[in-house]
């Protein structure tokens, strides 16, 4: 592959993690790059996924990579594979706001051990968690549970019907203070 | 009994410790009599002051192979000592401790590379929605009890540490107090009935130094005998108290 | 960018789209490719992905797509991402694990010459190592093994990676009688 410009590659790296559209404006600041910067670092990127399995796209002023329209085919044989695909990490995030919701994302990472940002954005894109509210209390915290497609999709008709593992007493309350480390993940 | 979690004075373990003596001392790794490093270990062992026996017990128990050691290159026809555990050879010791070396180096590779911050990332995905279908509960489940473990470990082991600490300088002092007081004891009352590894070990070191500073004689009649320990005739112990 | 071919571009989207590391042999049957075409295709992307903001990583048979490890700054800001930190101790557990895998708790604790346990325990809820079964024997121990995202956070595309210090040759595989260090009875 020819060169990249450092820039180009930035972007790259940052709309590959990033699992919604990115503004222009806010990829321009990550990626410490004026608009007209920018604008050619998009363009090269661009040009240099002509012929490969992904592509540059956007919507307005929102970007984000997706795979090639060509692909589509192996993509839905991969994907469209009748089961759930969720990561470990995920997962356990599922798995902690299955079985203590209402629950907020702080108290989700106070279990973890680890920031679950990123993680509680993929269960709720996928419907499998969802808003439940907010707690009272500072900052009044965003409070999630499960949704009913998350019941569908493990073949449960109640929550009732979550499988038990430790009596209920198995763990105690966690709270702390200032927020969990970051996840290296 | 597990070896403590030792992570006292800068030093990760025992092993780090000779290692380090090794390398002040710009010796050779491969040729080094290990045996020699014994007095200047144990030195620092003592250096460290107050440490809790359990956190102690590691450190010691390579101490007193040391000496060993010395003790069998001065005295090649030493018997075996009556323990239950397999003696350790120089040659063990010495592998054990150039593995040692290169996992230091290792940790210390990887350590850099953390600190370059040089590191990836992947993609959790979700640019696909799709319906999710075929939910695993029992993965659901599995993952739930692997949170709880998680999360509930560091309490149960805080609660598993032993209440139990001697360091050694205490114990030296309370068997230096004994034998002046008595004149003699014997080994096994100073261990009691039914001593902790720790405390044995400590017990031993204890003996081990108060016998190199002079303060005591150890008597044995045969071999695998009751040990009796004995005050030096014309010594007073508080007087070579400073040691080496 | 030279053509690619279209499986290296198949193998790519889903890669991209794949949640978690890929195994090899799923990889070849969603690409409808034989062992030694996926191969090919898999040394050609990890050669066009050099000099962008992308790499491929693989995890013994386990492949997916990651960032380039130089990206690492702007993607940790996008991310919010902190810093993984780890004690010397944690290292130097990791270090036995990652050069000497698999290997059980007491084989790290006869290197390491002291108890492991807080340390095993830092590294698995880091998910920098995992359980990879037991070894035959006596109480069949859990044997022990880096992760994927042990190779994320250290920035290696493969174990194959991990940096050399002492000759693969320098060191003889030690064995203690008796169990670890420092345990006498």
């Amino acid at each position: 592959m020819p060169m990249r410009s450092d820039l180009a590659n930035r972007v790259e790296a940052v709309l590959f993690v990033a699992e919604k559209p990115v503004p222009r404006n806010e990829l321009a600041r990550i990626a410490g790059a004026t608009s007209r910067q920018l604008d050619a670092a998009l363009a090269e990127l661009g040009a240099g996924y002509e012929g490969s399995g992904l592509r540059l796209q956007h919507d307005g002023d929102e970007w984000q990579i997706v795979t090639a329209p060509e692909m589509a085919p192996v993509v839905a044989a991969y994907l469209g594979a009748d089961r759930l695909r969720l990561s470990p990490a995920s997962l356990e995030t599922l798995a902690v706001v299955a079985y203590r919701q209402p629950i907020t994302r702080a108290e989700v990472e106070a279990v973890r051990g680890v920031n679950c940002d990123q993680t509680i954005y993929t269960l709720m894109s996928r419907r499998l968690i969802e808003e439940r509210g907010r707690k009272e209390g500072p900052g009044r915290p965003i409070l999630y549970g499960t949704t009913w497609e998350f019941l569908e999709c493990f073949g449960l008709t109640s929550l009732e019907q979550l499988p038990t593992v430790f009596g209920p007493e198995g763990i105690a309350p966690v709270t702390v203070p200032g927020g969990p480390a970051g996840e290296p993940a | 009994m597990r070896p403590p979690r030792v992570s006292v004075e800068g030093f990760e373990g025992p092993l780090d410790l000779l290692l380090e003596l090794v390398e002040d001392k710009k010796l050779d790794i491969l040729t080094v009599r290990l045996g020699d490093l014994a007095a200047e270990y144990l030195a620092r062992v003592r250096a460290m002051g107050q440490l809790p026996a359990d956190e102690a017990a590691a450190f010691l128990w390579l101490a007193s192979r040391l000496v060993l050691l010395k003790a069998r290159s001065l005295l090649p026809s030493l018997e075996p000592l009556r323990e239950e555990d397999e003696e350790v050879s120089e040659e063990e010791l010495r592998l054990r401790l150039i593995e040692y070396a290169a996992v230091r180096q290792r940790a210390s590779a990887l350590g850099d590379r953390l600190r370059a911050g040089e590191r990836a990332f992947h993609r959790e995905g979700g640019t696909v929605e799709l319906p999710p279908r075929g939910g695993d509960t029992d993965a659901l489940a599995a993952a739930w009890s692997r949170v709880l473990t998680l999360a509930q470990r560091p309490r149960h082991e805080e609660a598993e540490i032993p209440p139990e600490r001697y360091s050694v300088e205490q114990r030296t002092a309370e068997i230096e107090e004994i034998v002046a007081r008595e004149g003699s004891v014997s080994f096994d009352r100073l261990l009691g009935s039914e001593p902790t590894l720790s405390f044995a070990v400590v017990t031993f070191i204890s003996l081990l130094d108060l016998y190199r500073r002079l303060v005591i004689d150890l008597e044995q009649d045969e071999l695998f005998g009751e040990i009796t320990i004995v005050r030096k005739v014309g010594r007073d112990a508080d007087a070579q108290r400073p040691g080496e």
